[in-house]
């Protein structure tokens, strides 16, 4: 029954491709990078077109097998695992298109091996985790899915950076595993299976605790803030489709652990919803600052990371708010909201990664401030990256803007209900359009001193746009985003068939108030091209004919413009990082200019993650002093060990 | 038949003892394959034993022999490339040892009589001293010291013990023979007093050699100062072998109704010692320590799992399987690591990966098994553990466990990325021959299939050892 | 129909009246100033002209001006003038509006940071950074009108009589809306105190300094785009100031584009009283507009229920 | 009438304060093997198994304890010239003090424990406790490596006495086991006794405190 399954019969082509190349094929560079990529995006494709089937049809299906004889490995597939398996496959797809030309390092033929190894095994594991049907499935799959993409972050052990982000990451993975498994145990110890059916019976306290603590373990995956430290040390880190992978679909796999804990917990109290939407509000604001006073490119999207996990944040908590308040609509608003969100963000942040990584790939460099003027040389790369850009910041006509429109209405919503949602609905809105705001002023930042402009740099000048493999995936995810943008209907569709799994008790979605917001989405986008199309046309008829000349940019005067005096990143998010100086301290670092004659002098700068800072000293610091208070224990004295032996029965002696 | 098993590793040794220096190696291997093959055939046949007053095939016994001979075949396999590779005054000497190490050992996982029990557990120590002291050098000699002392020292108090149980049988008048097996029928009739007596020294007798804090106070010595074969042994089994002791009582324990007494008090020990191996591990600067404090640590961990018993306990039998195979591979590689790099400190290794790819992938799978990673089996033990915990409401016991595993994980992590990516710059001494790692593959790829089937046979022998501490679930 | 008429009338209108913001200012600096039709005579040189376009701008320079004159004929369909309903509405228009003119932003500054000149890159910085205050604004106004209507277009908050249902509903604290919304107006066209059009110098400009390189028909779409975008904001403030409706179309109509010169002559008059500010002073005042309507909105729901 | 078996034990009580109170070694060894003996012959006065094996067995108990295991630290002495001082971490008055103390309060707790033989010899269980502690003290407070090597014997026969006087169980050739055992690991004690004179040329402990955190 298994092998005819399709989802199954996904994972094994994936995992099969991925074993393949380290066992016999690894001496022929090219052939193992073609089986394994392809491999991998036959199985994805699989996998993609069932999810899609499954959770258009909306078919539950389960399957288990007996595990150490006495317990069980159990899968389930219900609208939201289907609805999060589609993003996996379609990211990890294009993915996996994406590294046939951009792992080209014939040398490492080896290491691209085991590279495709780990790859099928994240893929493998992120399905699998999203389709786990109780605990010890869930862990098994959670820890594989850890392990590997850890090894995939320090795939260039060679730079010493990378191999701090790998630890951070090994650190945070571990210990977030650990919180949600203690979670487990409190499900566990009330309901006595390690399945999961028995959550929804458990006492209030009880639940609390659990979602606490399990949103704190998947938060850390998710990198919420303040669990977010890993993240931007460790998806610059790994190679660019990879970082693709981990920052369009794994993170994911943090929310959909929170999203299925309170489907299982069934906990309709408005506290869990206060809790997610005050995290999300403070992600998503903390997480586009940082990323507009990052200088690496790759870094950058990471940060926007959290913010968009804070985006999806915020739509989950307003539905959690709706559900709590008794209002369907506002309930199905957040969540298909923010479902839709996470479908979107997968879509649009891999697209810039697979951007950025060309760009890397190319230049062989991530700082922004020496790049410039790529677009002229890349147009399709830049030409999908602006896509990309516009899509993440939420503008229409793209698909960003559908999934904040619906959780703007949500909140909208929510601001009606009065008192403590009142309050947090408006702040909800109003850190919406902030986000939206920054986001904007972040993205022009990358666009215009990255691809726009002159070139900064011999790195910058010397480049071009070879690798099909490459610009495919970067073309069709672009399209994705149009496409979702005009005709949202179908998707949003999905997004509420897969708030549906979540039992909020309403039973079959009716669609049509929500079919009739996308429609009106589609409406205005269709108003919009019209009008822009027609201007078009009048352009063309204006310039009919007229004279038209190129020549220097108008320098204002100043004769001799060269392109190290355009405007750097640094300074253009300056006066707004200004404005958030206490939640990121600016460290400058310049010496002054003297003399008649000023030597040749600098500007550095570097914005602190506040959440980084204190990690070191609040946690790290005070754990390794209390425990070097501990190690004269181990002394070297013969006498005192034997005296610890007495001391231990004497000890023991009172309490028998 | 049954005392076959020990007595032909006895013989084995004695000879080894008179034999020319490297004739030694494949009489290790010979024995090992010969001792392998016969604790299988015991396995499958279960045969009642020539002097059942003493010695007797149980359940849990035969886990640790089958345990043991399996270790002991593969590292005797490693050790004969080990000892090409690294140059040890008097072989015959140590092999004879390994030999009299593996009879003694094996005595123990089949002695029934609790006395037979305590002279084959000393026994060990006595065997494996010269072990220890193999380098011949002031520091090894200062471990052997240690390790001789403390060990007899706390041994002569799990005597003492025994003789308690004895005299709790005195007290409650019953008439049985001194033997584990006849006494879980009679439990009850003992008296309770006298019978905690013996449990608590016993259990820091044997914990003592288990390497339970604050009695660990030799381990991390004698594992880094003896060569690695034998710290793998060390670490590998001898500690499983006093476990042993000190599940037998707490069996006798639980039989006696004693169950939360003795419970409580492994509890306590286990999250005492994984404490102390927190301590140790985060600054620690020899990576043969660190493997040794580690095992401290899985030596707590399981003594909580015990403690907390039913599913707790499996999960501590499965830890108890696991650690043996994951950590003696670490410790052969670990061997590796010291004849590639000629230095014990973790300050002048780096960039395994690259320089020893092979060893590296043993090295950082079992570090990874060793935290509690799949597909590694030590994962499903601490997660049955831990959710046996919560289960039994022990909510901040618990609580500190975890702390402390993460606490641990993070020290140890940071060790293993120095070691396997940090940029150092020397030369490796050796090239490492497939016969240098194969071991440690075997060993780890045993877990990795024992963490997702487990033979029937192998099940119901767990189930059958677990059967009166609480055990089904 | 009406509405479309209303339509075109708006595009034909804004250029004068921002034609008026010049005369009132050149009447207090005691001039003569240039004739209300200046506007349309500026727009018909610039379309009957040709282009020089920089060597270093792409594409994205001359799509630029098409999208914020784009966005901005968009933005005008949905908006009801002189209390008639718009072309076009439906619920959740006002945020497709809102993004809409983050689109054309987004272009705009796009289009500045083509061209490699370090002026109009410091102009596009300051643009993408008071307008986040402002939307935060609008937001919270937004909210108000929502939870007193519970509508989300611009339809059912301007037209007829709703403007004076705000009036009733919030009162008092409404007042505060329409000063936040003026600022906002100010803001968002640049105008001073927050930047000076008629400034020389450039390093001192926002959104002058950023539509420098362009030239020809581009500069037209920018400058009738901008025009329009003040329009907009512009209706939206008068409609608040003056709610009143008649009921007969005409009457409402001349009351409207009355009320309307009344506000651009504000706006000129706060340009000739007023000094720009220096450029870290502007995020404080853009922000009092946000604080006046988080005070408005907090006040009149939470409150004066 | 005082039983004869309570008068040897007394002579043992007195041989743990002089080992206690004596500096040098070989006094030490003397009162170890002095133990040695009275406590292998012990149980053969308590008068239970008169048998012949039983008789051959004390015998065997007296020559290993008494002798066997003495002797084994006297010619690691003897071989290696070791200097005769056992180098208390506690003073030799401090010692005494503790080792009276210890006796009271031994025999003190002793009749808490009510076992059947403590009517029979009053002196029994206190001397068993007496040894197992005193053996404990040298350990802990003597920084000479041999006379901690024998603060383990004398704990040894602590034990043996608990061992054999008090529960009837254990066959001759389990206990014959056990003495095996002790035997075995005193003479690898006085191997590595050799071995830490030959490196350090001193058997005092403070030279093995090389191996720490």
């Amino acid at each position: 029954m298994l092998a005819i399954n399709p989802f199954f019969l996904a994972v094994g082509i994936i995992l099969g491709s991925g074993i393949l190349p380290l066992l016999f094929l690894w001496r022929r560079f090219v052939l193992m990078k073609a089986v394994a990529s392809f491999g991998i995006t036959a199985g994805c494709l699989i996998g993609l077109i069932d999810a899609i089937l499954k959770l258009s049809h909306g078919v539950d299906w389960a399957s288990s097998a007996s595990y150490l004889h006495a317990f069980r490995l159990a899968f389930h597939m219900d609208g939201l695992s289907a609805f999060f398996l589609m993003a996996i496959f379609l990211v990890s797809l294009l993915a996996a298109v994406y590294s046939y030309h951009y792992m080209d390092d014939a040398q490492k033929t080896i290491r691209v091996a085991v590279h495709y190894l780990f790859f099928s095994l994240l893929v493998a594991s992120m399905a699998l985790v999203v389709t786990a049907a109780n605990m010890i499935t869930f862990m098994l799959c959670w820890e594989i899915m850890s392990l590997s993409s850890f090894f995939l972050v320090v795939y260039n052990y060679e730079n010493d950076g990378n191999r701090k982000a790998g630890y951070l990451y090994f650190i945070f993975s571990q210990v977030g595993a650990m919180v949600i498994l203690a979670a487990f145990g409190v499900i566990y110890s009330h309901a006595a299976s390690f399945g999961f059916e028995g959550a929804a019976a458990l006492p209030e306290t009880a639940k609390l605790l659990v979602f606490v603590l399990a949103f704190i373990g998947f938060g850390s995956k998710a990198g919420v803030f303040p669990f977010h430290v890993w993240l931007p040390h460790a998806h610059p880190a790994a190679p660019s489709h990879i970082s693709a992978i981990m920052s369009g679909v794994m993170i994911k796999c943090g929310i959909y652990g929170i999203l299925r804990i309170y489907a299982l917990l069934g906990w309709h109290t408005p506290l869990s919803g206060y809790i997610v939407l005050v995290a999300g509000m403070i992600s998503g604001i903390l997480g586009v600052v940082y990323a507009l006073g990052q200088h690496d490119i790759k870094r950058l999207l990471a940060y926007h990371s959290v913010e968009n996990i804070g985006i999806i944040l915020i739509g989950i908590g307003l539905g959690m708010v709706g559900v709590a308040a008794g209002n369907p609509v506002m309930a199905l608003l957040g969540f298909g909201g923010g479902l839709l969100h996470v479908l979107n963000h997968a879509i649009f942040k891999s697209l810039l990664f697979m951007g950025a990584g060309m760009v890397l790939h190319k230049t062989g460099t991530r700082t922004i401030d020496v790049l410039g003027g790529v677009i002229k040389k890349m147009p399709i790369t830049g030409t999908t990256f602006l896509i990309g850009s516009l899509a993440i910041c939420g503008l229409p006509p793209f698909n960003g803007f559908v999934s904040e429109f619906m959780i703007y209405i949500g909140g909208f919503r929510g601001a009606a209900l009065g008192q403590a949602d009142f309050a947090l609905s408006l702040l909800a809105i109003v850190s919406l359009a902030v986000i939206g705001g920054l986001a904007l002023a972040c993205f022009t930042k990358v666009m215009g001193v990255v691809f726009q402009g002159e070139p900064r740099s011999r790195a910058a000048e010397a480049v071009n746009e070879k690798g099909t493999s490459m610009i495919t995936p970067m073309v069709v995810l672009a399209g994705a985003c149009l496409v979702i943008g005009v005709f949202p209907g179908v998707f949003a569709g999905m997004a509420l068939k897969a708030a549906e799994a979540l039992q909020l008790g309403y039973g079959r979605v009716p669609l049509a108030p929500f079919m009739q917001l996308t429609g009106n989405i589609t409406l205005g986008a269709l108003l919009f091209f019209t009008v822009l199309v027609s201007i078009l046309v009048l352009r063309i008829f204006l310039y009919r004919g007229k004279s038209v000349t190129a020549s220097g940019t108008w320098g204002c005067g100043f004769t001799q413009p060269t392109a190290r005096m355009q405007y750097t990143g640094s300074s253009y998010a300056g006066s707004i990082l200004e404005f958030f100086g206490p939640l990121a301290p600016l460290e400058e670092n310049h010496p002054p200019i003297e003399g008649r004659f000023p030597a040749k002098t600098y500007y550095q700068s570097h914005v602190h993650d506040i959440a980084e800072r204190h990690m070191q000293g609040v946690i790290v610091s005070p754990v390794l002093a209390a425990f070097d208070k501990l190690r004269w224990l181990q002394h070297g004295d013969i006498h005192l060990y034997i005296g610890y032996i007495l001391l231990a029965i004497v000890v023991l002696l009172f309490f028998v | 038949m049954v005392e076959l098993v020990f007595i032909a590793p006895m013989l084995a040794g004695i000879v080894a003892f008179f034999l020319p220096p490297t004739a030694g190696r494949p009489l290790l291997v010979l024995t090992g394959a010969a001792h392998l093959a016969l604790s299988i055939l015991l396995w499958a046949l279960r045969p009642e034993a020539l002097f059942p007053a003493y010695f007797a095939v149980t359940p849990e016994g035969l886990l640790s022999l089958l345990v043991i001979s399996l270790l002991f075949f593969l590292i005797a396999i490693y050790t004969t490339a080990y000892l090409k590779a690294a140059e040890i005054r008097s072989e015959n000497i140590f092999t004879g040892s390994m030999l009299l190490f593996l009879s003694t050992m094996t005595m123990v996982t089949l002695s029934d009589h609790i006395m037979v029990m305590w002279i084959a557990i000393e026994a060990t120590t006595l065997a494996s001293a010269p072990l220890i002291y193999t380098h011949r050098s002031a520091a090894s000699l200062e471990a052997t010291w240690k390790y001789v002392l403390i060990c007899s020292v706390g041994i002569a108090l799990a005597l003492l013990g025994s003789v308690f149980i004895t005299l709790s049988m005195d007290v409650g008048d019953v008439d049985v023979p001194v033997a584990f097996s006849s006494l879980m029928g009679v439990a009850q009739q003992l008296d309770p007093l006298w019978l905690k007596t013996g449990f608590v020294f016993i259990l820091v007798g044997y914990g003592t050699k288990m390497g339970l804090a604050p009695m660990h106070t030799w381990l991390p010595d004698a594992h880094s100062e003896a060569p690695s074969p034998a710290s793998a042994l060390l670490s590998g089994v001898l500690l499983n072998c006093a476990y042993l002791g000190i599940f037998k009582t707490n069996k006798v324990m639980h039989a006696a109704g004693l169950g939360d007494f003795s419970g409580t008090i492994l509890m306590t020990f286990g999250l005492v010692s994984i404490l102390a191996a927190a301590t140790f591990i985060l600054k620690q600067t020899e990576y043969k320590r660190l493997l040794a404090y580690s095992s401290i640590e899985n030596m707590g961990i399981i003594a909580f799992g015990t403690g907390i018993g039913g599913i707790g306990a499996y999960g501590a039998v499965l830890c108890l399987i696991h650690h043996s195979l994951i950590k003696s591979s670490l410790f052969l590689c670990s061997g590796n690591i010291l004849l590639g790099y000629g230095n014990r400190l973790i300050s002048a290794t780096g960039q395994m990966a690259r320089r020893m790819p092979k060893t590296f992938v043993a090295f950082f799978g079992g570090f990874a098994g060793i935290s509690g990673f799949p597909p590694f089996g030590i994962f499903i033990g601490e997660l049955f553990i831990i959710m046996a915990a919560f289960r039994t409401g022990h909510y901040l016991a618990v609580g500190l466990f975890v702390l402390s595993l993460c606490v641990i994980f993070a020290g140890f992590a940071r060790h293993v990325m120095k070691i396997s990516f940090d940029d150092v710059d020397t030369t490796i001494q050796i090239e490492e021959t497939s016969i240098m790692v194969w071991p440690q593959y075997a060993l780890l790829t045993t877990s990795m299939v024992l963490c997702f089937w487990i033979p029937e046979t192998l099940y119901q022998t767990i189930v059958q050892a677990l059967a009166t501490t609480g055990g089904g679930f | 129909m009406t509405s479309v008429l209303l339509f075109i009338l708006a595009i034909l209108l804004a250029p004068f009246y921002s034609a008026v913001i010049l005369k009132v200012k050149a009447f207090f600096g005691g001039k003569k100033g240039p004739p209300l039709l200046i506007n349309y005579y500026t727009l018909v040189k610039l379309l009957k002209k040709g282009s020089v376009y920089s060597t270093s701008t792409t594409a994205i320079f001359k799509i630029g001006p098409m999208v914020s004159l784009c966005a901005a004929f968009t933005v005008l369909m949905f908006l009801p003038i002189a209390g008639q309903p718009p072309i076009l509405s439906f619920q959740g228009d006002v945020i497709l509006l809102l993004y809409l003119l983050g689109l054309g932003r987004f272009f705009t500054i796009a289009a500045a940071m083509d061209t490699a000149s370090p002026f109009e890159g410091m102009g596009a910085a300051r643009e993408a950074y008071f307008p986040i205050i402002c939307e935060a604004t609008l937001f919270m106004i937004l909210i108000l009108f929502y939870v007193i209507t519970g509508e989300l277009s611009l339809a059912a908050y301007f037209s007829s009589g709703q403007p004076a249902g705000f009036w009733q509903a919030a009162g008092a604290p409404l007042l505060f809306v329409v000063l936040a919304l003026f600022i906002v107006l100010l803001t968002e066209n640049s105008r001073v105190p927050v930047d000076d059009p008629a400034t020389h110098l450039e390093l001192t400009m926002i959104h002058e300094v950023m539509v420098l390189d362009h030239s020809g028909p581009d500069f037209a779409f920018i400058e009738l785009g901008s025009f329009l975008k003040l329009f907009f904001y512009a209706t939206m403030v008068t409609r608040l100031i003056c709610p009143v409706t008649i009921g007969h179309p005409a009457a409402d109509l001349v009351i409207f584009l009355a009320t309307m010169g009344v506000v651009y002559v504000a706006v000129g008059v706060t340009e000739s009283v007023m000094a720009r500010y220096r450029m870290d002073k502007v995020p404080q005042f853009v922000l009092t507009s946000f604080a006046l309507a988080f005070f408005a909105t907090v006040i009149s729901l939470e409150f004066l229920k | 009438m005082i039983h004869p078996v309570d008068s040897l034990l007394a002579l043992v009580l007195l041989s743990v304060l002089i080992s206690f109170a004596s500096s040098r070694l070989p006094t030490l060894i003397k009162a170890v093997a002095f133990q040695g003996v009275v406590v292998s012959i012990v149980p053969f006065f308590m008068g239970h198994d008169l048998t012949v094996g039983g008789v051959v067995f004390t015998l065997a108990t007296m020559v290993i304890r008494g002798i066997g295991i003495p002797l084994c630290i006297y010619l690691a002495i003897k071989k290696v010239a070791i200097k005769r001082e056992v180098e208390p971490i506690i003073g030799y008055n401090a010692s005494l003090l503790a080792g009276l103390l210890l006796i009271v309060a031994a025999a003190f707790v002793s009749p808490k424990f009510n076992l059947p033989q403590i009517s029979v010899n009053a002196l029994l269980l206190p001397t068993a406790i007496t040894l197992l502690v005193a053996g404990m003290f040298l350990l802990m407070a003597r920084r000479n490596a041999i006379a901690m090597v024998l603060g383990y014997i004398m704990m040894e026969n602590g034990i043996y006495v608990v061992g054999t006087s008090f529960s009837l169980r254990a066959h001759h050739i389990v206990e014959f086991g056990i003495l095996l055992d002790v035997l075995a690991g005193v003479m690898i004690m006085a191997i590595i006794l050799q071995n830490i004179k030959q490196t350090f040329d001193d058997v005092d402990t403070a030279h093995l405190r090389t191996l720490k955190e």
